[in-house]
């Protein structure tokens, strides 16, 4: 398995989702409140990682525009759920980077309780770049 | 390592039975759709999962089986209406008391498995083989010995 | 006893019944044996003590198709196998005159045994309306137990001193229930699998397939048990592998899942001392817990339970792992 | 002994890419009880099915077994293959190595290996099964369809004019469906009721029909030619007899014709009064009192209807009414409604009154619907003059909201629907959000295309993301168009939802009763979904419509036409050859203890004294009989049974037995 095979699978898992349960209807795309500054759009993301072009997902503006707003999440008609895949795709960059930018036990102190947890994750890997 | 690969795979003896109505004409779907499961589960087809007799099931492990399953109709759907339900009852019984002997429960199963759900019955049949194969040989039902 | 023995002859005498059936003399004053009674003269040998354990509702089987009615004398817990037997047309009720005879827990030689207690030659206080210290005068000498100490494990969960069917009854029963029914059971659920399974394989060890457990059962009231057919390959015979006592241990148990009325004959008489009854109970908790409370025999008419269903039935997935 | 022959199918390389056809012959060969085996590429050729006949001659066989595709397929021709031959059809077993094997493994070594288990356990069978005798049971002449809707309309009707009696349930007060509903049909646009009407009138006049309307199939008992249905005929409170359908009492209630119930028919756009008919053209004209709305029944007061009936129709005391009815076949045609969309809070219909469904679209566009057939918004009644139609409204969805399937119908009504608000209206415009449109049919894709490039119908691709009412009345609708790769937020005055259509719910219950199978998402299973789609698996129940799965009305009629086909099959028989795979008691075996009666689904087993010798022994018992013409074979007494007294015939305790040890072998 090459290394970008391996991310991939490595995708697949964190996010829990099937890229190729994705029947491009958009309705990711058309829900997205960031939508004019995703250079990637949500609905693509699944055909990236089918494609493999993890390279571009990585370096996209996209990955870090999404605001985990969890629209596309929630209304999706085939469980693919795209922000969950935009946010494994930080989470392979965070992993490539190596590091620990919080300690774990500071994160209880900044936990809310009535925030989604994935949202939280979310935003300390948007934030901190 | 290489005495653990050369080491021969242990590949369970499975032993389904099937109701016609349901779950063989699942299986029967299973294969005209090539979903695959492993050649260790060997059908036997009876009219009515009503119709696996508690014997049948304990002449399997008697004769060596690894494990046993029982497929049939959803309830509210078998074709002769109720024989699911009597089936359900008697295998509650059945596998509980096996479980109580000391037998690992994982070795029973029943599955309910519509004509139309070929990939439920390819899906079943993977995951109750992994199942079976993680338990090994059927070492106590065979050696409940009655002479030390 | 004498009352109970006055009637009977009275029953024949007057042509209420033309026989009787109750307990004669053994050739041990602790294993007295069930008999037949038709002459005055037959009842010399009568007995009814505390002793007396055996179940005589399936003798009725064959003593309904006598001429003539049978007196049969029943125990409380004797009764609901009676009502069991009545409900599979395996006892005509018109040809019994059922004599409720009263209780005050059965007793186990196999308990005096146990504390040492040999060479018996006489024992008193047994006796049904007795309510003193048992008396072994032995061969060593004259031992004492409490009678609550030699009883059969059954009566310390006894059903209850009531009889559910009856013509009449003779003499005051006592409530002996003093321990949890269940509590056997569930200590064996609670062991791990490894534990249960060498229980039961120590257990089933000793089986010599005498058939006791089978013939004194009320349940097993077959014409032919499928152990003894051709219907499954299953004849007795030489065993081809030690499967089998398991194999008929577990099924004499599920066929009389949901009939057997947990009389527990089937230990009381096995010679290995194998607590078969074991299996049966198993099977009425589960019953109970999956499917409501079900005492078989308490009422004729109620369906047994694997002969019914709902819909929402428990899945056989969750009949198991409970205690996981 | 058996004499037994063995054939091993190649089914072209079906089996023989995986299975080692000739070293299966070989390793059964030697089996106890076979004195002739042989493959062949096409055991159920003509001329495959000439070797088996030949083999059975030339070898003297007793016994076949034919290793090939499922019995399911083939059993049915090698047994007449057999009988043919002279051999009793129930001496043949079929190894089911392709489906169970070559299809489903790789590994030709396992799967060769396998398969002669598989054939093993059939030899094993054989050898002790007994040649068997098929019975015969008598057909009752008349065939039940439940449902009143174009399906089970068109489905009567050609068995009626086939010369056989037929009776139609319908749990509403007219038949009619949901076909009565609609405005106009596709491709051709002819007006739903012109068409459908006239058909309506033709069962209720025809002699070979009964109608029962505002009635329920209530229980079912028997099987395929002698079933016993209960209809409950729901109290109509209106005397058929009496009532001329002059339609007095609807006006002139509490209410006047208005009322204050939300039609039904109308999809609550409109409301109706307690008395009443769904739509004027209703069959049978005969109202219905809706009694849980009725003032008379929940007060005890008012009885205007009754006082104004000219004919003195009205039967306030009438009670509901049980039937009996015998028939041969039943047919299922109990249509479809569309899903709920309480979960789609993203499409704002319960939010905002301008936000429907198509249906609703269908009755706002129908010249007898509630707006006289001029659209208007339902808020204001303003003619709208932005539309929005968004497509797959819960059809071909993955999650818990919606269903897994495309509703087949939406992408074409949409069409129609755009096509028919521009004839009215030109000066309207639309757009539709589609994300695939799909228009398999004749002379669909044409009447598709007409409506972007005659009608100039906005087709964006791009399911809608949110629809969010505005302060001002208006909708706007976020989307993106995928192909142009942008975001819109469209500003309308109307939102069409092409919502998921779903088997009617009551369906369930029904197949329930009938003890027809009934798939995942609750649609009638066929007994082959290519070659007998018209047939359930139970034996004797026909399935019409969309009860079976998602269609058009020209599909309905046709597969409402090939259900009447096969009912008339069935019921032009005299007598149906019944299944000889009957329980039987060993009378010496038989306790009599009642427990197999208990479990028996069909009452087929009773009990009679009688005289057994029982090895010397004489005497008078009570055992169990078996009514071989009740039993369907489902062996549920043998497994009750503790003496082992009850076996099934072709599927016999040692028969399954020795399958067993031939597997664990």
């Amino acid at each position: 398995m090459t290394e970008l095979e391996k991310n991939i699978e490595i995708i697949k898992e964190i996010s829990g989702s099937d890229p190729y349960k994705c029947m491009r209807c958009g309705k990711c795309t058309a829900s997205c409140p960031a939508y004019s500054e995703m250079d990637i759009k949500p609905h693509q993301f699944a055909s990236y990682i089918i494609r493999g072009d993890l390279e571009e997902l990585i370096d996209s503006k996209a990955a870090w525009k999404c605001l985990s707003c969890f629209a596309c999440i929630e209304r999706c008609p085939r469980d693919v759920q795209p922000g969950k895949l935009v946010d494994a795709t930080r989470q392979i960059v965070a992993r490539q980077r190596g590091g620990d930018y919080l300690q774990p036990e500071e994160v209880p102190e900044l936990l809310a309780e009535d925030l989604p947890q994935q949202l939280l994750v979310s935003a300390f890997r948007r934030y901190r770049r | 390592m290489s005495m653990n690969e050369e080491k021969k795979e242990f590949r369970p003896l499975i032993v389904a039975f099937c109701c016609n109505w349901c779950s063989y004409a699942g299986a029967d779907l299973a294969g005209s759709s090539r979903l695959s499961y492993p050649a260790d589960v060997k059908i036997i087809r009876v009219p009515c999962s009503g119709r696996v007799n508690p014997m049948f099931i304990l002449r399997a492990f008697e004769r060596g089986a690894d494990g046993v399953i029982i497929c049939g109709c959803h309830p509210g759907d078998c074709h002769y209406s109720t024989g699911n339900y009597y089936a359900r009852r008697r295998m509650a019984l059945l596998f509980s008391m096996l479980e109580y002997m000391g037998i690992e429960n994982g070795r029973t199963r029943v599955e309910w498995c519509s004509a139309a759900e070929g990939a439920k019955f390819s899906k079943t049949m993977n995951e109750f083989c992994e199942k079976v194969k993680s338990l090994g040989e059927n070492v106590r039902l065979g050696d409940l010995r009655c002479k030390n | 006893m004498q009352e109970l023995i006055n009637r009977l002859k009275e029953l024949i005498a007057d042509g209420t019944v033309v026989r009787a059936i109750g307990w004669k003399k053994g050739d041990m004053p602790y294993n007295p044996e069930p008999a037949y009674f038709e002459k005055p003269e037959d009842f010399d040998d009568f007995v009814y003590d505390g002793f007396c354990g055996a179940n005589l509702s399936k003798m009725m089987i064959e003593a309904s198709k006598l001429e003539g009615k049978t007196a049969v004398c029943l125990k409380p817990c004797d009764t609901y196998s009676f009502n069991q037997l009545i409900r599979e047309h395996r006892v005509v009720r018109e040809n019994a005159y059922i004599i409720g005879v009263a209780c005050r827990g059965k007793l186990d030689i196999e308990k005096a045994r146990k504390e040492g207690i040999k060479g018996i030659k006489s024992v008193t206080g047994i006796d049904i309306e007795g309510d003193g210290e048992v008396v072994f005068d032995t061969i060593y000498g004259e031992k004492k137990m409490a009678y609550s100490d030699l009883m059969l494990d059954r009566c310390h969960v006894c059903k209850g001193k009531d009889h559910v069917i009856f013509d009449e009854v003779i003499g005051e029963s006592k409530d002996t229930d003093d321990a949890d029914r269940f509590e056997e059971v569930r200590k064996i659920e609670k062991m791990t699998p490894e534990e249960r399974f060498a229980f039961f394989k120590s257990e089933l060890s000793k089986c010599i397939r005498c058939n006791a457990c089978r013939n004194v059962c009320p349940a097993c009231s077959c014409r032919k048990c499928v152990f003894d057919g051709t219907k499954f390959d299953s004849q007795q015979k030489a065993n081809v592998d030690s499967f089998e006592e398991k194999m008929f241990h577990i099924i004499r148990a599920f066929h009389v899942a949901g009939r057997c009325t947990d009389c527990g004959e089937c230990s009381r008489v096995c010679p290995e001392g194998i607590p078969l009854h074991l299996f049966n109970r198993k099977f009425i908790k589960d019953i109970d817990d999956f499917y409501g409370e079900f005492q078989a025999g308490k009422d004729p008419e109620a369906q047994s339970p694997l002969t019914d269903f709902t819909f929402d039935d428990l899945e056989p997935k969750d009949a198991v792992g409970r205690g996981e | 002994m058996q004499k037994i022959g063995v054939f091993v199918c190649h089914c072209g390389t079906n089996i023989a890419a995986t299975v080692d056809v000739k070293k299966v012959v070989e390793l059964v060969r030697y089996e106890p009880g076979v004195v002739f085996a042989d493959d062949y590429m096409y055991m159920c050729s003509e001329a495959g099915q000439e070797k088996i006949i030949e083999a059975i001659k030339e070898y003297g066989l007793t016994g076949l077994v034919i290793c090939s595709c499922s019995p399911r397929m083939h059993e049915k021709t090698f047994r007449a293959c057999a009988e043919k031959a002279g051999l009793n059809p129930y001496m043949v077993e079929v190894a089911n190595i392709r489906e169970q094997c070559s299809w489903i493994h790789k590994d030709k070594e396992e799967a060769t290996k396998k398969a002669v288990i598989l054939a093993r356990a059939a030899i094993a069978k054989v050898n002790l099964n007994t040649p068997l005798q098929e019975g015969e049971s008598p057909v009752t002449k008349r065939a039940l369809v439940i449902g009143g809707g174009i399906a089970g309309i068109q489905t009567a009707l050609d068995i009626a004019d086939a010369g056989y009696e037929v009776d139609i349930v319908e749990k509403e007060p007219s038949i009619g469906g949901r076909m009565s509903q609609f405005d106009k049909t596709f491709p051709t646009l002819d007006c739903a009721s012109c068409i459908l009407t006239p058909k309506m009138v033709e069962v209720n006049q025809h002699p070979n029909i009964t109608l029962y309307t505002y009635s329920e199939v209530e229980k079912v008992s028997g099987y395929v030619g002698n079933f016993d249905v209960d209809i409950r005929k729901k109290a109509r409170s209106v005397d058929f007899g009496k009532c001329t359908g002059c339609g007095e009492c609807q006006t002139k209630g509490p209410l006047g014709k208005i009322g204050n119930i939300p039609s039904e028919f109308d999809r609550g756009l409109k409301n109706r009064p307690a008395i009443y008919m769904p739509f004027a053209q209703a069959v049978p004209a005969v109202p219905v009192i809706d009694r849980e709305n009725c003032t008379y029944f929940k007060t005890g007061k008012c009885g205007v209807c009754a006082k104004i009936c000219p004919s003195k129709a009205v039967d306030y005391e009438q009670q509901d009414e049980i039937v009996t009815v015998k028939y041969g076949a039943i047919v299922v045609a109990t249509g479809f409604d569309i899903i709920n969309l309480d979960k789609y809070g993203e499409y704002a219909y319960n939010e905002c009154p301008d936000v429907i469904t198509s249906i609703e679209l269908e009755r706002l566009m129908n010249a007898a619907g509630p707006t006289g057939g001029h659209l208007e918004r339902m808020s204001d009644h303003k003619a709208p003059k932005e539309i929005v139609f968004i497509q797959c409204v819960g059809s071909r969805c993955d999650d818990d909201k919606g269903k897994p399937y495309c509703s087949k119908v939406c992408c074409m009504y949409t069409a129609k629907h755009a096509m028919l608000i521009k004839d009215h209206w030109p000066d309207t415009n639309i757009t539709v959000f589609y994300i695939d449109v799909r228009t398999p049919g004749k002379n669909f894709d044409e009447f598709y295309r007409r409506a972007v490039e005659q009608y100039h119908v906005n087709y964006i691709k791009g399911q809608v993301g949110k629809v969010k009412p505005q302060p001002d009345g208006s909708i706007i609708v976020q989307a993106a168009d995928l192909l142009d790769g942008k975001q819109i937020n469209k500003k309308c005055d109307m939102v069409v939802l092409a919502a998921a259509i779903e088997p009617n719910p009551g369906v369930r219950k029904i197949a329930t009763m009938l003890t027809a199978s009934i798939d995942n998402n609750n649609f009638l299973t066929e007994a082959h979904a290519k070659l007998r789609p018209v047939e359930s698996p139970t034996a004797g129940i026909f399935l019409s419509g969309m009860a079976q799965g998602p269609k058009d009305i020209p599909e309905t009629v046709s597969q409402a036409g090939a259900a009447a086909v096969k009912v008339v099959g069935l019921l032009a028989k005299d007598k149906l050859k019944t299944n000889p795979c009957t329980a039987q008691c060993d009378t010496l075996l038989c306790n009599g203890c009642s427990t197999c009666a208990n479990v028996c689904p069909y009452g087929a087993i009773t009990y009679e004294d009688v005289q057994v010798n029982d090895h010397g022994l004489r005497e008078t018992r009570r055992v169990a009989q078996v009514n071989v013409a009740l039993c369907q074979g489902c062996g549920a007494c043998t497994s009750a049974c503790p003496s082992g007294a009850m076996d099934l015939q072709g599927f016999s305790n040692r028969q399954i037995t020795t399958e067993v040890d031939a597997i664990c072998r």
